[in-house]
């Protein structure tokens, strides 16, 4: 390793030739080691030899001892299978435990998110202010997990939790609303003493209703699912099939009431979807959530 | 136990000559026998290389399907089956739908002469090793032709250098393989096996054999295009070599002529050398002889050909793969000079009689000439 | 001055000149841009007469997705994560490489937490980086299993991004005015931990591939570049001190904590593939050096010194900050017109200069040969096309 | 020469000492002050001769051309190219700019001196398309031999590019 071997001269002959003072790491260049020079037919093939056996011992090491395996059984190992807590997997919008959200509407994650992966509408002339949350809808499609918007919310709302099993057979089902309701934030609505004016002051949202082809089609089809009429979708491209009417599963999932709902996070993943949703061919807006 | 050796041909040979449709019945029992040993041989073999790579890896390899992925190779046997079989653009049709099928020929050619056993043979040539050496090189047309009517430049790469690598190293190994001929005194693989009874080959010359043995298994690996001599599939060089254009069944056909090819390197080794399936004898040692009888000799056969296999395989999973210009360096400048000297070492011992337990029966006494021809002397 | 009319693909490969010495036909190959040993869409069109390599012309684009244009459109803190994705396996240095010019253009400061933080995670992700490599270039030479030796243990290494970070591969974490997260508490047990594990490992790569007597007859005296074509083609990083120049921008210029880090700079003597691959060898050893002096010694401190949200904004002017990363000098250029957006941020690539030395190094070999010597460049096609 | 790091300390010129350097050598040249490291501006005369005395000047040996680009600056209707200058034996940089007219971009190739530049000046003409004199073989680098602009100048639009979503 230490093989003392002066390089070769560097690249021309002009060179200066003032030795640099060796700094305070003492020696500053190292000779990375020549290759095996062997002398002699005798002493090639023996070292040679020994070299592929050097080799051939490690691997059988390793071929003999069983417990030397890395792989690991996914998904059966599901249940022990650790993740690290500041694992970017699904972003998470944060609700308190009664529910409630902080959220401002800001906007300054949606100004720092570099491609857009993050669209919030919002609503002017709520109960309680003049604008609040209506929507806030995160475009997992589009997202790079650079952790911008966790970094710069003032308001703490945002975090990455870790669930990464987030693939669909549709990739307009990425995009997910996060805000369990739209209405004011946390600290607003305590202020509010009577639990039917908080009520009213929040309309509730699923990870489905953003502003979508989804949140269209949902209702559509919700609309048409008890007159089993199949309604032509109002999407301009042509539909290849007629549309049959399969289980109405966009079909909004009735939230309730977030006062009393205990689960605070509507997390993306665990919503029903089915393998194929037989959606009409996406018009050019479909994807847009624009 | 009788060891004397029957083959399957010789022992219906008699049956046919009573009764003529028996020839039809043993050429269908053959072929129906060999064709479901190649078969469970070739997934034995698939699975056996993906358990022990991933093990010498760290992984667990097949894992899913059966048992501990034991039914992998079946698996994907029958996607392959399934699977669309393309001839490319400009290819030439017939020899891209020929290569295959030659490749696989020759190596269950090859197999038919094999003595897994003291009965387990289809055919025993008087001429067996000569026999096994020439139809193994069916399998370079295969891959030559595979590679040339691809119609691609990858293929054509890899075909030229399995072709050249194959016959240059054809050349040791039968260097090596005339060492085990010259100490048997005879061509018939299974009198080379019972010329073994007093001990193997490859300990019992000297060093001759275990030299033979050596070049016969790198040679061995060379003509089964295995790592460190891939260099006809060549992965990282030439995306799949010869075989870049295949799919489906015949790329299955190549594939699993590959795999029994190693089956045969191996029970040719095990034959030569390790004395095929003759247990571990020593000289005259008559207890210890018996001891070692008590196993069937399947089984040695089985356990040595499985040993060389696990070694090449272990080859295969720890060096990388020489230089096209480095291999042909290898077999002419090295291989060839070592197995000359060897043969003529090997020839002097047999000459002298310098090697362990010699008996007199084996290597000097002549053959008895074939039924039909005329005797010494005697004018026809 | 007249300026010729620009050419194409096409007459490029036409106007080659023909001429083997047997009279055989020479032919071109395309080798990529979907092929084994590329790694990635890098398409090389080969000239060969028969296994010999008479000419390389690469051929780029494959992965282009105009990073340069897109950093006009985003301000300074989006900046970081485009970096992740142009050579994905020294994101880290990457990131610095954005971070130090951006904080360098706005005045931004940090302290000494944040240096130390920032100085192990890249040496980390050096050694990360040659993992990757030793087993790619195992594989390259056709031996497999070094390839899954080598994921093995930079997995625990991903771990370890993984729990301070939160990302395994594009990892965003070196910030302007900081880093993303403060350490994470067991950071330091994790590194010595990966240490302890990797050094033996480490001899263990020495025996399985670097002693073997096959490898060091495929790369001795093989693509063999000499000192002064590696300069003048624009080489840096492992590939240029493999010829002998010991540049290094850790020492030469000293940023974050190497000035206060003893190590060496493994350089070569004869510039061939062996050398390129000893230097590496020598230079995860130098790592592991480097990050046992700091690891206990990071200063206590905050890990971010401006207000995450606070917009970042520069004067008008030009900047240019460079730093060493696995694979060589990484250049940020920034230019400003004032305001929140940068008016043109030029990344000098260490890839995209070192692809060039093939075709200097690759004519007369075999195809074998050019595997190796492509192996050897440790190219990571994304950081080439941007 | 001893095995000692590059580059040999106390061999870089100034800031100051390197612009006067290039000033004595190209009296024409100006000093740029808005670069943070030295920096001229010459003008596409007076360059290729200056990028040889660069290269081959015992006091400077800019033996490496670390990058090569160009800014497109429409409101005054010109490209600038950017040389990124570095010395590796004595450890000093240097920044050049020249101008030249974006109606007609055309530059004198730099590929004699520097042979790197050879695939960064494609570059520049690919994203800016900025023609080289004497360069042997200009073509694109990353997009189509038939691609229509260059994407690189501010000006630049095609029915793909999408507008930073907003």
């Amino acid at each position: 390793m230490s093989d003392e071997r002066a390089p070769t001269e560097p690249h021309d002959s002009a060179a200066a030739t003032v030795t640099a003072s060796p700094g305070p790491s003492g020696r500053a260049v190292v000779v990375a080691p020549p290759w095996r020079d062997t002398v002699g037919v005798a002493s090639a093939v023996r070292k040679g030899l020994a070299s592929l056996v050097g080799g051939m011992r490690v691997t059988g090491r390793y071929v003999a001892r069983p417990s030397t395996v890395v792989t690991q059984h996914y998904p059966e190992n599901r249940g022990t299978l650790r993740l690290a807590d500041r694992f970017r997997g699904t972003l998470r919008f944060d609700h308190d435990a009664d529910g409630y959200h902080g959220c401002t509407v800001c906007r300054i994650c949606e100004d720092q998110c570099p491609n857009r992966s993050i669209v919030i509408t919002q609503r002017d002339k709520g109960a309680l202010t003049k604008k609040e949350l209506d929507t806030f809808v995160w475009r997992l499609d589009a997202c790079t997990f650079c952790n911008t918007c966790v970094m710069v919310c003032p308001f703490n709302v945002l975090h990455f939790g870790p669930g990464f099993e987030s693939a669909v057979y549709d990739r307009r089902l990425l995009v997910y609303t996060l805000n369990g309701y739209a209405g004011p934030t946390a600290a607003l609505l305590k202020k509010v003493a009577d639990p039917q004016a908080r009520k009213a002051a929040c309309e509730p949202r699923d990870p489905f209703s953003g502003p979508t082809v989804l949140q269209v089609l949902a209702k559509e089809r919700a609309a048409a699912a008890p007159a089993s009429v199949p309604v032509p979708v109002p999407v301009p491209a042509p539909v290849p099939d007629p549309v049959p009417v399969p289980d109405p599963v966009p079909v909004p999932v009735p939230v309730p009431a977030p006062v009393p709902d205990p689960a605070p996070v509507p997390d993306p993943v665990p919503v029903p979807v089915p393998d194929s949703v037989p959606l009409p061919s996406p018009a050019p807006e479909a994807t847009d959530v624009r | 136990m009788s060891l004397e050796p029957q083959s399957l041909a010789s022992r219906t040979a008699a049956a046919v000559d009573a009764e003529p449709w028996m020839a039809i019945a043993f050429l269908a029992a053959s072929v129906v026998g060999v064709a479901a040993f190649v078969t469970v041989l070739g997934l034995v073999l698939i699975y056996a290389e993906r358990k022990i790579a991933a093990h010498f890896q760290c992984r667990v390899g097949p894992y899913r399907v059966g048992p501990h992925g034991t039914l992998q190779a079946v698996a994907d046997a029958i996607k392959l089956l399934l699977k669309e079989d393309v001839v490319p653009a400009g290819a030439d049709r017939l020899l891209h739908i020929l290569a295959p099928v030659l490749s696989f020929a020759g190596m269950v050619l090859c197999i038919v002469a094999l003595p897994l056993g003291p009965h387990a043979q289809v055919v025993d040539l008087d001429i067996g090793v000569l026999y096994v050496a020439a139809v193994a090189g069916l399998g370079v047309i295969g891959i030559l032709l595979g590679g040339w009517s691809s119609h691609n430049k990858w293929s054509l790469l890899g075909a030229m250098r399995a072709g050249a690598q194959i016959i240059s190293y054809e050349l040791s190994a039968m260097l090596a393989l005339l060492v085990a001929v010259l100490f048997s005194g005879t061509l018939q693989l299974s009198g080379i096996v019972l010329a073994q009874q007093e001990g193997w080959w490859i300990w019992r010359a000297h060093g001759a054999g275990v030299v033979a043995f050596a070049l016969f298994v790198v040679a061995g690996t060379a003509e089964i295009n295995r790592t460190p001599f891939d260099l006809a599939e060549g992965e990282s060089e030439l995306t799949a070599g010869f075989h870049t254009e295949y799919s489906g069944l015949r790329f299955a056909f190549f594939f699993l002529a590959e795999f029994l090819n190693l089956f045969v390197v191996a029970a040719m080794v095990t034959t030569l050398f390790l004395g095929g399936w003759m247990p571990l004898h020593i000289g005259q040692w008559a207890a210890w002889n018996a001891a070692m009888d008590l196993l069937p000799p399947g089984l040695w056969f089985a356990g040595k050909a499985a040993a060389v296999v696990f070694l090449l395989m272990w080859f295969r999973w720890t060096f990388p793969r020489l230089r096209v210009d480095q291999l042909m360096r290898l077999e002419w400048k090295v291989l060839l000079p070592i197995g000359f000297a060897n043969l003529f070492f090997a020839a002097g011992l047999v000459v002298s009689g310098w090697y362990f337990f010699p008996t007199d029966a084996a290597p000097t006494a002549p053959l008895p000439a074939p039924a039909g021809w005329p005797s010494d002397g005697a004018a026809p | 001055m007249t300026a010729p009319a620009p050419t194409t693909l096409r007459a490029r490969l036409d106007a080659t000149p023909w001429a083997s010495p047997l009279g055989t036909q020479e032919y071109f190959v395309n080798m990529g841009p979907q092929h084994p040993s590329t790694h990635g869409v890098l398409r090389l069109v080969l000239k060969l007469d028969g296994e010999t390599v008479r000419e390389v012309v690469p051929v780029l684009g494959y992965i282009h997705r105009g990073i340069e244009k897109i950093c006009e459109h985003s301000n300074y803190r989006q900046l970081v994560h485009l970096t992740d994705r142009m050579d994905y396996l020294s994101a880290l240095a990457n990131n610095w490489a954005v971070t130090r010019v951006v904080e360098k253009a706005a005045g931004l400061e940090t302290n000494g937490r944040i240096e130390a933080i920032r100085t192990l995670v890249t040496e980390l992700q050096r050694i990360h980086s040659h993992q990757l490599w030793w087993g790619v270039f195992g594989m390259d030479l056709g031996a497999f299993t070094p390839f899954f030796y080598g994921f093995r243990d930079r997995e625990i290494l991903t771990d370890v991004f993984e729990r301070t970070i939160g990302g395994r591969l594009t990892l965003n974490y070196i910030q302007p005015g900081g880093v993303m997260h403060d350490i994470h508490p067991e950071f330091v047990r994790d590194v010595k931990a990966f240490m302890a594990v990797f050094r033996p490992r480490l001899d263990e790569y020495e025996a399985l591939l670097s002693e073997n007597v096959i490898v060091q007859e495929r790369l001795r005296g093989v693509g063999v570049l000499s000192a002064a074509d590696a300069v003048a083609l624009g080489a840096t990083g492992p590939v240029l001190r493999a010829s002998g120049v010991a540049h290094d921008l850790r020492k030469a210029e000293p940023y974050g904590l190497y000035g206060q880090v003893q190590f060496d700079v493994p350089i070569g003597s004869r510039g061939d593939c062996w050398d390129r691959y000893a230097v590496r060898m020598c230079e995860m050893r130098q790592s592991l050096r480097i990050v046992d002096q700091l690891i206990d010694h990071i200063p206590e401190g905050k890990h971010f010194l401006v207000k995450p949200a606070a917009k970042i904004k520069v004067q008008p002017g030009v900047w240019y900050s460079h730093l060493e990363t696995a694979r060589g000098v990484l250049g940020a250029m920034l230019v400003s017109t004032g305001g929140e957006a940068p008016y043109r941020v030029h990344l000098r690539t260490p890839n995209f200069n070192n692809l060039w030395t093939v075709t200097a190094m690759a004519p007369g070999g075999r195809v074998g040969d050019l595997v190796a010597i492509l192996s050897s460049l440790d190219l990571v096609v994304p950081d080439i096309d941007r | 020469m001893a095995a000692d790091l590059l580059p040999l300390a106390g061999l870089a010129l100034s800031p100051d000492a390197l612009v006067a350097a290039v000033q004595l050598l190209c009296p024409a040249a100006q000093a740029r002050p808005d670069c943070d490291r030295p920096a001229v501006k010459v003008t596409v005369g007076d360059w290729p001769e200056l990028a040889g005395r660069l290269r081959a000047h015992a006091d400077l040996l800019f033996d490496l051309l670390e990058t090569h680009t160009a800014i497109d600056w429409p409101e005054s209707g010109r490209i600038e190219l950017v040389y990124l200058l570095t010395s590796l034996r004595r450890g000093h940089h240097l920044t050049v700019f020249v101008d030249i007219p974006r109606d007609d971009p055309v530059a004198p190739s730099v590929c004699a001196v520097w042979p790197v530049a050879q695939w960064q000046e494609r570059e520049v003409y690919d994203l800016f398309g900025v023609r080289y004199a004497d360069h042997p073989d200009l073509r694109r680098l990353f997009l189509d031999d038939d691609w229509q602009g260059f994407p690189l100048r501010k000006d630049y639009a095609d029915a793909f590019m999408l507008d930073r979503p907003s």
